[in-house]
């Protein structure tokens, strides 16, 4: 697909320089480099700080949730790669306000070890008390006997919300930890690919689709997925999202929230389409929906696909689901 | 005599490392792609080329302090698995050798232990989880072996002959193996028959290394 | 490109119950037809309503807009086809809370017909008072001689929030329909289209450009643009984007709201690359910008391209541009 | 004797109509995506297959009720630029015809006059702008003329055919103008060159009535 660039070794900094020049009441960069973003009014006095990080190119994840109620810094890689020790380690440090700092992200092999590096770092040379709390909702990546190795894709926009949410409050390092991880062991993802993306500086696509063709379970940088197939109905692909996240948590019953997310190509138009399906299958299963969330929330750039998270809630999920948010991409009052 | 290497020697060796992997970039992404998302050449690129405009700076004089600076220069210049991993390997062989402006053969085989260990921690991985690992872990075993036949006064040369000899079995091993760690682990099954590219990359760099001091006799 | 879809033919019905599924607290259908949306609230008394339509394919153009402090109703048609005059009467109908209605949508030959004849109708059978606004804020479809020609694109959402805005605050029908045309007095448009974008009835892309080609001022349903050229830099591009504006209005001194809005399948990343530059120029004519809306605002599906879109701020502008607002797209608190 | 149509006729016409315009869909698609967005193809189809479907079921017995309820009919199945026209033309016809169970020539063309005036109201548009106007005002004026040169036992078949070759020739001229109106106005000069999609189809309408009356005779 063709790119708005000018030289693809720029598309990173020159979009976080945009980025900045957006948001400027909203959004800083530390230590004079635009790849370490923090709230502006960073750090927040005895709030425990939550910092995300890893590739650009799935706006609004992750620097996109950098705001009031959600994350207070962010370490951008560039396009689908990790940033640098260095980068997760200063903004650590900017958005310690003397309750220590989460790290909260994707499962992902740099992203993991860059930011082990970056928390002794910051126990080492400042005395940061550091937790990590890894993403990995995707069913698709690895069966629920090797959960923990599972890739994070877009539920953790939840786990952002609802660590977000409860830090806001005040809560102790332990507290938001937990809850995080409370949040995520009831988060599950499944994603369908219909076409792949470009990265700029590689300048052709991630993978290759016949025209029929559909990759199912496929990962955010077009990591190969369950199986390929052939391209189905909007009910077809819903049904082949649903059934691996029911098959992997116990939903009976239950209320949930549901986020069916665009990869970037794929219109608004169809998620709606296959959200009218989603509910006909949770309807039958006895599951009730709440607050649905359907957007762009977490893309590959302009891959065309679809993902699906379903959020099992309980009241306090619930409770810290409905808190008031506001990041330059993510804008939630009191209403449904 | 005992064979030792010096801090200017150590330099070199790195040099030689970083010319030789920049010229498997493309076969080593190639590998990556099979397995992962491809992106390892441009890790290696960014790497050493970082790594060797370090070499021509200041570094310090004890090879030790060398190594470590090196590694956080190889880690922030390509932050991605190989890129940490292999940064902190290089941290933890500084270590390892911190203050010593010579180090002997077993020193050496002892430094890279330090960093296979350091590694284990890091990446949570075992030996025989298709990794890297897989080529450094028998290296190790291949050196204390060379160094328990011949005598303190082997030629580096051939103890690293050794070393490499024993990696590139270790990384041809790695295609019997199915995936325990990181991305390729995300295929399953399907990972059996590739070859762990990281583990490719470590026999390339063994082997490098054993080149340069055959060269140099 | 492919698409997440059931029947072709069913695109639209299924996508809209789909939506009202989703948003069951702040959209209904009226007169048993999906194509018929208004806020579930409405009628509000008192207060004039404002009433969209247009095509399919656009979102969040124009349903999505339906909500507090922006459209009180939406007739919404087939993809980048016009609703008919039923729907619109009974859209129409469905708002009125006495203070009678505002029809404010793009010019296009279809639209504008078919709401001048719904228009007659609530008139001669309901007497609801009716007045009409056009949007025509491409400045690429024709020149400023005939500019009340040109057709309505991106700059509608500002006309939808300003007017919006207005009519919440219980002012007359003559009142909103002055803010919106001095509001789109004040607003101007240009796009540039890298890629087509495939209509699912028809199954095929609605045209085509080479590898190396884009086309500046290209319309929103792929209605042929100013120019065909090379593909450029985002540079260059955004240069070519807002040159044409400078031309169209006197902007220097002033202060203004922008919109860089992705038509679909450009990412966000890259309208960041372009909001850098656009800073620059408009610096150059010492032009400040407030409020900057970048992302997807007007699609046409997953066309790759982008449009820029300036509103000239006064003080009654700004005023109404800060007003909250909410809606299922969009979601505004006080803060900027 | 004065020649009349009935309502039966009138439906046959319409039924006449649909057909021929349904078997040049295509053709008048191809015009749209040339000067326009290419709709009008899916225009036509939806439009006259709620027409067939309205003919076959019960509509009033007078012409111009039934004229005004094909007219809705037509645009509320297709509601675009052309449709919402051909729907108001239809309708204004039927206005003009109220009460009547047969109609004259001069009627016809009186009521196609009401059409065209009403067109002009609704749509902005002058003849001479490149619209379906440029077929229309045409063919009223060859109908009268042949209705004053032959007096008002002509049949209607002459009628209609003199005015099916003026509105193709008046569709044929649009081709020499610049667009004034629609979508076809926003290409300024390029639109010289093409001929309007609207007005060919009028032309295939007249035609339409034309082949059919004179395969009545
Ligand atoms: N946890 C780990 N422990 C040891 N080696 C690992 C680990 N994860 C990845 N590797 C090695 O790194 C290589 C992949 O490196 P790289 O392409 O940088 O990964 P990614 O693109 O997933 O960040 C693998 O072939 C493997 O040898
Ligand atoms: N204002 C107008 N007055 C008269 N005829 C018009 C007008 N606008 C469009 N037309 C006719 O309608 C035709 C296009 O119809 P259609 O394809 O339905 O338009 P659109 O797709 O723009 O809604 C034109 O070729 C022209 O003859
Ligand atoms: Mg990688
Ligand atoms: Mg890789
Ligand atoms: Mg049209
Ligand atoms: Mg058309």
């Amino acid at each position: 697909m063709k790119k708005i660039s000018n030289n693809p070794e720029n598309y990173v900094p020159e979009m976080l320089a945009g980025l900045l020049a957006a948001h400027p009441g909203r959004l800083k960069s530390v230590a004079g480099d635009v790849h370490c973003i923090v709230r502006a009014d960073s750090p927040v006095e005895g709030k425990v700080g939550i910092v995300a990080g890893g590739g650009s190119g799935h706006l609004p994840v992750f620097l996109g949730y950098v705001g009031r109620g959600m994350l207070d810094g962010c370490a951008v890689g560039d396009v689908f790669a990790s940033p640098t020790i260095d980068q997760m380690y200063e903004t650590t440090k900017a958005v310690d306000g003397g309750a220590g700092v989460l790290h909260l992200f994707g499962n992902y092999g740099g992203d993991v070890m860059n930011f082990a590096a970056a928390a002794d770092q910051a126990d080492m040379e400042d005395s940061i008390q550091v937790a990590t709390v890894l993403v990995v909702d995707d069913v698709a990546s690895a069966p629920a006997d090797r959960a923990s190795s599972r890739r994070g894709v877009a539920g953790m926009v939840y786990a952002f919300k609802i660590a977000g949410a409860l830090a806001e409050e005040k809560a102790s390092l332990a507290q938001v930890k937990a809850i995080a991880e409370h949040c995520l062991a009831n988060t599950r993802s499944m994603g369908v690919a219909l076409g792949p993306c470009t990265v700029p500086q590689v300048g052709k696509p991630t993978f290759t689709l016949g025209d029929d063709e559909m990759e199912i379970g496929m990962g955010i940088h077009g990591e190969q997925g369950v199986r390929r197939g052939k391209l189905q109905t909007a009910d077809e692909i819903l049904d082949q999202l649903i059934q691996p996240i029911l098959d992997d948590i116990a939903l009976g019953g239950s209320e949930v929230s549901v986020m069916l997310n665009s990869l970037g190509g794929t219109p608004l138009e169809e998620l709606y389409i296959m959200y009218r399906r989603l509910l006909e299958v949770l309807n039958r299963h006895n599951v009730t929906v709440y607050r649905p969330y359907i957007g762009r929330f977490a893309t590959s750039m302009e891959m065309v696909g679809a993902s699906l998270t379903v959020l099992k809630l309980d009241s306090e999920l619930k409770r810290l689901l409905d808190a008031p948010a506001s990041t330059p991409f993510f804008d939630q009052g009191q209403n449904v | 005599m005992t064979t030792t290497l010096d801090t200017k020697q150590i330099k070199a060796l790195m040099g030689a490392v970083a010319d030789d992997l920049m010229a498997h970039k493309d076969d080593l992404a190639a590998l990556d792609a099979e397995l992962g998302d491809g992106d390892l050449g441009r890790t290696i690129e960014r790497g050493f080329i970082a790594i060797k405009e370090a070499l021509t700076g200041t570094l310090p004089d004890d090879i030790g302090r060398a190594l470590f600076q090196l590694g956080k220069t190889f880690s922030n210049a390509a932050p991605s698995s190989f890129g940490a991993l292999y940064g902190t390997a290089l941290m933890k062989s500084g270590t390892a050798l911190k203050d010593k402006l010579t180090v002997t053969l077993p020193e050496c085989a002892d430094a890279i232990q330090a960093a296979l260990d350091a590694l284990i921690e890091r990446g949570k991985a075992q030996v025989g989880d298709k990794t890297m690992l897989d080529a450094i872990a028998p290296a190790i075993t291949a050196m204390r072996a060379a160094l328990a036949d011949s005598g303190d006064d082997v030629s580096a040369a051939v103890v690293l002959r050794a070393a490499a000899v024993a990696a590139q079995h270790g990384a041809d091993e790695t295609a019997n193996l199915q995936s325990k760690i990181g991305r390729a682990s995300w295929q399953g099954e399907r990972s059996t028959g590739k070859k762990d590219p990281g583990a490719q990359a470590i026999a390339y760099m063994f082997a490098a290394v054993a080149d340069y001091l055959e060269a140099q006799l």
